[in-house]
């Protein structure tokens, strides 16, 4: 039995056949033995795909480690997966460790042995090691009278028995999961997981084993957009006006069951535009509201973030990131909406641009957004992306901040953010900021340039006057700035810099760089713009900087971020990893780039 | 001792000058809607003008209320939102007729279907007034513009029928020049629990002037009914026709509406649940939680 | 009298007194002559305000001179005014000369004794020459008769009189101008110019004379937005799809009444969103297509111009800045949509974006716009501003291409937009481009990515390629860029850089400070996404390089512009001049600006 | 000589290989299309099949015609480009009930105004499904969905209602697993010169298995017409109710509308002006230039 301390695995099955449930039994199961965990879904593109295509894979991608970790890893050591086709199109993604032993179900054989031989013939040729496995024909029986379902149970035994987990806590788990099920049929899933993990024992294959390192500490277990969403009500939102759309649905999905229990109100707006809009009206009464989205979304809602800017009505727009341009990839990551967040709204329109690094920023990322949002009264765009919203954690339990007044955020909530707070005060265009209700405070708002009385002018002086205490606005966010997170090296050959979901991947690379004993530093933004403004000051401690984001570059054009720093520093700040695959980024791909990087430019 | 309050008088409403053009509707909507709010007594600092982009949409400046000028057709999101967040206060959306129906008509259809707390005016000049002479979606066919030099090609939408098709609660016809008949129509609207719809002929002398003849008013017929309508205005229109109508009956407000834009008065007026109620309500209903629970059900 | 080559000039009335239409009968008169002459109008921010408000202020910027000239010079030099309120107000704008010579009407003195009093004494306080005048009593008598009209042909015949023009000449344009008036009311109109003519006499002030040029070449008197709507149509655009939208609107008004005599459609939407979504349909089936519109607008096509790129249909945007953020000052003046226009839409949607310098550029843009969004099958933004858009000029006949096949189009045009021409074929995501009809072609788009075949894909790699084809796309563009036009010393002390609108200023205040001795170059880019491959090289022959642009920025923001100058150089680009009044810029600013940056950091 | 055209048969309508859920009711709604198409040798090659984005907006994949998979909300926009630029297509519009009716209303309101020649139809589901079980504007009252749990909150629009309001010159209803209704429906709306409305009840077992009953029929009435109509269809639904129903009467329209969703067939046809006809019309009054001409008129 091999000890381990970091692992990934994954579970591969026909999409609606419950691979992510059993994932999901799994990984509670190790989180109770104090084991960290995170979690890929892999989801495909269609609502129920037919069985048995290419198209149908399904499952999770699980890494679970000693340590605490956000995000994926590199490479998959271990699969199961449930026939020949899906096991094919996910050679496709170069995924598989190159030791990777893969336990397929050979159930199927006799429909398709022709197919089972090209594969298996795949999988041995790249030298991973195939373990065939079917079920047994008791199994096979009670899966009829189920009408099909419940093989993610068997499965599930076969991997508990993998990874030497206790089968009370797991069946603990599967009769809470499936406490809705008549008691003969739960039953039936019992005895299934039961059969899968004494099947398991008959392959004769090697077993792992975490250390066990129970801990009483308290964990929970969230997507990036469950904790958004959690954050959302713990920061105060009273509103959520939002629109569907992939990966920002489940945002809306969760809020519609919470908000009104806490108070707050959940509305459908009918399209993205008007969400925006009510949210604005609200803001402008005084009632914190909020809205979420994805690219399609973002762009109609530029406009209204003008208005916002203008009117002086603070606003947050999260942004949940998917491959683009337009409809693009709506299922799979990317980090290219940056541009349309800072600049997307037509004319000078000074605003703030977050991005959050792991499923925790999720949930502290709308008070430090409400926060700089209402001291400056002006948009703040949420940049999440699709990688980090959909992928699950075990976390520590989260510390409630029970905002209401924004003045009472508490100091590591900003800290988490790198930054300061802001000053007391803060000039707005407009010298009254009254909400209705308030005696004699009646004001006008609008969209025209306006002088410090609130009236519209049309005169140079009172335009530019206008354009200044807007920018100067984001300079006292920019002056609130500490110096970005940093790893490895502070000084040295080379710096990775990057921001949102790539933090983790920065940090893991580095280390492993820094092992090998070169000289590697990492820089990790959470907030975009402003940007901090000592960069340049860290940028000059190294002899080359380079950038690795989830978005397209090339010699000819650099990415959105890499432009940014580029002229904020003047730093030849290059692209290391531009690519916009619609996957994340592996820290194995990192350390070979940097190290294949280092060779070529510095011990060359 | 509290202050005893000074009652609202039209000088308390005013703010900056108004800028239009001589002649204007718009001008006499204002008067309209002060006179109204005297009447009633609103107050100021719970009233709330929203309107969109146009000449129509100049209104909120010039009321001494609170006021947003939001964005192009898009008055009702944002007339939404302050409802949703302060239902108490007294809230009057101005949009006009391209405002409304063209590029702002799917926010004013989901509007009228969420049938929200508000008194929308729909300001009908028949024209885009502030980015001069373009054919609207109400403009008269035939006539000449900017961006119809050969005429306005399609037939008008008649804002009524297209109410109507929607399900709105409340739907009026007004127009500006008819003071007291105007102010009526907007004490109806106000009182009424729901979207409350109020089209309104208005005079746009500079681009459209003949629109609405409002030197002569034969041509005009006021529905009339004693619980639910407005009264005809001798006044404003000494030679109208006065035409019995049942504003209950929905049927009838169909038909009624065929003679659109020459009638005025209630159309339709039904008891229709309101979304901002419904949402309270909602939300009441759901058992309220301290924020300490908040992380509870995620625990492991 | 003083023979002048170069002088501005205006007319300042109460809005719908006619000083529009005065201003152009002199503009036509100088223009026969021989004169070059460019105009700004002043159109007050409301419809027809109340007269003698200053809201009303009205009129007409005018510079004559006798060479080309395409910006409205520094300061006025000669002002006729039609009453105090109108002075006080345009004193604000600080445009006059501080020699200038006002020429005042004061037959409104005796209703307002004092407010006449106060704004004489600030004009001789700031040292201008104030002349008073009246209209005559002979001539009160016909305004009268005319309803109150006709005040502009008196103010004609002043103007007429101290710039020394030939009065049949003016009186046949006149003529011609109201064609359609009744004789008698026509009769009364042209005695009012000749009285105000024969009484400015009386006043004994110095007059001005031109040189007299008879040039034998046809000109032509064009606005920007009307030389744009000649240029869609003699570049082949076959449907015009656009919502109302100052200050892009008139672009609408006019191919409303000639696109249908040139074989066109024109096709007003419900809304900007519609009409960008006609233009693609278009584009789509074959047809070329275009769209113009305004910053709100623009941002409220973000979403189409990704589908676009994406489902690589063609597609030309024109945007005609104004004043923003928001609203702002939809009749004033800025650069600021840049970003917007490069970076709006979300997600990586390369695209290209090019700016007009001039009205001649207006007539030209739409050729070199639908040849690249032809060839490359992307969107291709034109980017006007209020200024260029409104104000008007004496041309040179411009040249007709009346292009069909964008192959066709002519050197001259892409040498104007120093560009070379683009390789015959350029990669494709889709290798099936067939429009509707074509036998067998039949293919379906998607704002979803695909592969080479055209079917949708979500493969890491087809999503990759894809992003190279259409980013490859853009580089061939850029590969095809000349080294953008420059001015004075081609190295040296200070490089003034700019784009749009600012070239003349450039050009001449490049000038001016060369005249003074100085080492001074100017840069001016029309292309201004992607940037020409050359700049870093071209900087770099300069000490110091410095932006010009309307548009906000200060010391810890650079304008849009020098963000992509900064990142594509690495060169301090800094803003000399980054100002967004919603007023051009003047010659004489920069010159003085220039002159003591040198000092400051060279003579130091 | 020319080589004989070969006749068109379902198989060369196939493209990618569709992707829906078992039993979705987008199948039967392709097949119906190939059907329609074969049934009227259309030519593939000048056949656009345009959609918005939803479930119901993959259609054009599956086509092997032209296609353009637009924007979610968009498809009327893109659609009249190409009617526009090249009037002799034949153009199918495909749009789910959200894509139509709450993202797209005001698209959809322009285009029945504007009457362009194409035959649109509304997949509705009563549900977004792409997205995954949200409520949609034709959402029936109560049913919890993910965005509104405890149940939907208002009462549904009425789809038939709302084309009539504004103006629709055709309008018709059918069901997806009505085979031969909705060819025939098809057929009547394609012969229709204008904009054609064609409401389609479609089933989504995956989110909204609840919204149509298809193996019941006593719940649906069909209306019929000799000329105007379609026939029943006694096969798919046996025990269907038949209503006699004159298309031509706005009125009857209107009162038979009340009781959607539960009949189908032709509600309303009219003859009225249709956009594109307009615009070729207008420009052919117009005289011809050469572009020779194009300055002459700014010289001076
Ligand atoms: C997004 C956007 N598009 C266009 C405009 C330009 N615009 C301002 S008002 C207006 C229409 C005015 O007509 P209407 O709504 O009838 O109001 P009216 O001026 O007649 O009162 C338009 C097109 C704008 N401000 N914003
Ligand atoms: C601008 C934009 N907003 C939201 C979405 C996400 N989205 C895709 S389809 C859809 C609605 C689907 O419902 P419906 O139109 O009824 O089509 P169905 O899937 O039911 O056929 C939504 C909200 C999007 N693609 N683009
Ligand atoms: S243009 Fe018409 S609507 Fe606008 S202010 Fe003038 S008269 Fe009124
Ligand atoms: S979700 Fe519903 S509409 Fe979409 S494919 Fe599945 S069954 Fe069809
Ligand atoms: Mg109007
Ligand atoms: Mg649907």
């Amino acid at each position: 039995m091999a000890e381990i301390k970091d692992f990934r695995f994954e579970l591969l099955m026909d999409a609606g056949n419950g691979a992510q449930k059993a994932g999901d039994i799994l990984v509670k199961t190790f989180a109770k033995a104090g084991v960290y965990v995170f979690i890929e879904p892999i989801i495909p593109a269609e609502i129920s795909p037919p069985k048995r295509t290419p198209h149908s894979l399904s499952g999770a991608v699980i890494r679970v480690s000693s340590d605490e970790i956000s995000n994926i890893g590199s490479y998959s050591q271990f699969v199961l997966v449930e026939h020949e086709i899906l096991l094919d199109r996910r050679c496709d993604d170069l995924e598989f460790d190159k030791d990777a032993v893969i336990l397929m179900d050979f159930g199927n054989e006799r429909r398709a042995k022709e197919a089972y031989e090209n594969v298996s013939k795949r999988v041995l040729d790249a030298g991973l090691n195939l373990v065939p496995f079917s079920i047994n024909d008791d199994s096979e029986a009670i899966i009829k009278e189920l009408n099909g379902n419940g093989k993610n149970m068997y499965y599930l035994g076969l991997l508990s028995y993998f990874f030497t987990v206790d089968t009370s806590i797991v069946e603990i788990i599967i009769r809470e999961t499936f406490k809705k099920l008549p008691a003969e049929k739960l039953e039936k899933n019992i005895n299934l997981f039961h059969n899968g993990y004494s099947y398991a024992s008959s392959l004769k294959q090697d077993r792992y084993e975490f250390p066990s390192l129970i801990d009483e500490s308290e964990k929970v277990l969230l997507d990036g957009n469950t904790a958004m969403s959690l954050g959302i009500i713990d920061s105060g939102f009273k509103l959520f006006a939002g629109y569907p759309i992939t990966p920002a649905s489940t945002i809306m999905h969760n809020l519609a069951r919470l908000l009104p229990a806490y108070g707050g109100t959940l509305h459908q707006a009918e399209d993205e535009i008007s969400a925006i809009g009510t949210v604005i009206g609200s803001y402008f009464s005084g009632v914190p509201a909020i809205t979420a989205t994805s690219g399609p979304g973002l762009s109609l809602k530029q406009e209204f973030i003008g208005l916002s800017v203008s009117a002086e009505i603070p606003c947050v727009v999260i942004n949940v990131q998917r491959g683009g341009p337009s409809t693009g990839l709506p299922t799979r990551t990317e980090q290219t909406d940056l541009f349309s967040a800072a600049f997307g709204s037509h004319g000078d329109s000074p605003k703030v641009v977050i991005s959050v690094a792991n499923v925790e920023d999720c949930f502290y990322v709308p008070h430090v957004a409400r926060y700089i949002a209402e001291k400056c009264r002006l948009p703040v765009i949420i940049l999440s992306d699709y990688m980090t919203s959909s992928s699950y954690r075990v976390l520590d339990k989260l510390t409630l901040n029970k905002m209401d007044d924004i003045e009472t955020i508490q100091d590591f909530v900003l800290d988490r953010f790198f930054m300061k707070r802001l000053p007391d005060t803060i000039e707005m265009v407009k010298g009254n900021q009254d909400t209705p209700g308030q005696t004699g405070g009646m004001r006008r708002v609008t969209g025209l340039n306006t002088n410090e009385d609130g009236f519209v002018e049309y005169s140079s002086v009172s335009n530019q006057r206008s354009h200044e205490i807007r920018n100067q606005k984001v300079h006292h966010v920019k002056d609130a700035l500490l110096e970005p997170e940093s790893f490895g090296s502070q000084d040295g050959d080379i710096l990775i810099v990057g921001w949102g979901s790539t933090r983790s991947v920065i940090e893991e690379s580095v280390q492993k760089l820094s092992e090998k004993g070169l000289s590697v530093g990492g820089c990790h933004l959470k907030i975009v713009y402003p940007l901090a403004p000592m960069l340049k000051e860290v940028f000059s401690r190294y002899k080359f900087v380079v950038s690795i984001e989830v978005a397209y570059g090339d010699s000819m054009k650099y990415t959105p971020f890499a432009t940014l720093l580029r002229s904020e520093t003047l730093v030849d700040v290059r692209g290391l990893i531009a690519q916009a695959t619609g996957r994340p980024l592996k820290p194995v791909q990192v350390v070979e780039k940097v190290e294949s990087f280092l060779k070529e430019n510095v011990n060359a | 001792m509290p202050e005893e309050k000074k009652a609202l008088s039209m000088k308390d409403l005013k703010s900056s000058d108004p800028r239009w053009c001589t002649g204007c509707g718009d001008y006499t909507i204002l008067v309209g809607l002060r006179k109204f709010m005297v009447n009633n007594q609103l107050e100021r600092e719970n009233t709330v003008n929203v309107s969109g982009i146009g000449c129509s949409g100049r209104i909120p400046h010039y009321m001494n209320t609170y006021g947003i000028h939001s964005l192009h057709g898009r008055s009702v999101p944002v007339a939404l939102g302050i409802v949703l967040a302060r239902p108490d206060l007294n809230v009057f959306v101005h949009s006009g007729d391209g405002d409304s129906l063209s590029i702002g008509g799917n926010h004013l259809m989901h509007g009228i279907k969420k049938n929200f707390n508000c008194v929308y005016l729909l300001f009908d000049n028949q024209i885009y007034g502030l980015t001069k002479n373009q054919t609207s979606p109400t403009t008269r066919k035939g006539l000449p513009t900017q961006s119809q030099p050969s005429g306005s090609m399609l037939e008008p939408i008649n804002p009524i029928h297209f109410a109507l098709g929607l399900g709105a609660s409340f739907i009026a016809s007004t127009a500006d020049w008819l003071g007291t008949h105007f102010v009526d129509t907007l004490d109806k609207a106000f009182k009424h629990n729901g979207f409350s719809f109020v089209h309104v002929a208005q005079r746009c002398p500079k681009f459209n002037p003949a629109a609405w003849d409002f030197q002569e008013s034969s041509w005009i017929t006021f529905l009339t009914d004693e619980t639910h309508g407005v009264a005809n205005d001798a006044k404003g229109a000494p030679d109208a026709k006065v035409l019995a109508h049942n504003p209950l009956d929905f049927d009838e407000a169909m038909k009624k509406a065929n003679g659109v834009p020459d009638i005025f008065g209630v159309f339709y007026k039904e008891d229709k649940a309101v979304y901002n109620d419904l949402l309270i309500q909602q939300n009441d209903s759901v058992e309220q939680k301290s924020r300490d629970s908040l992380l509870d059900s995620f625990i492991i």
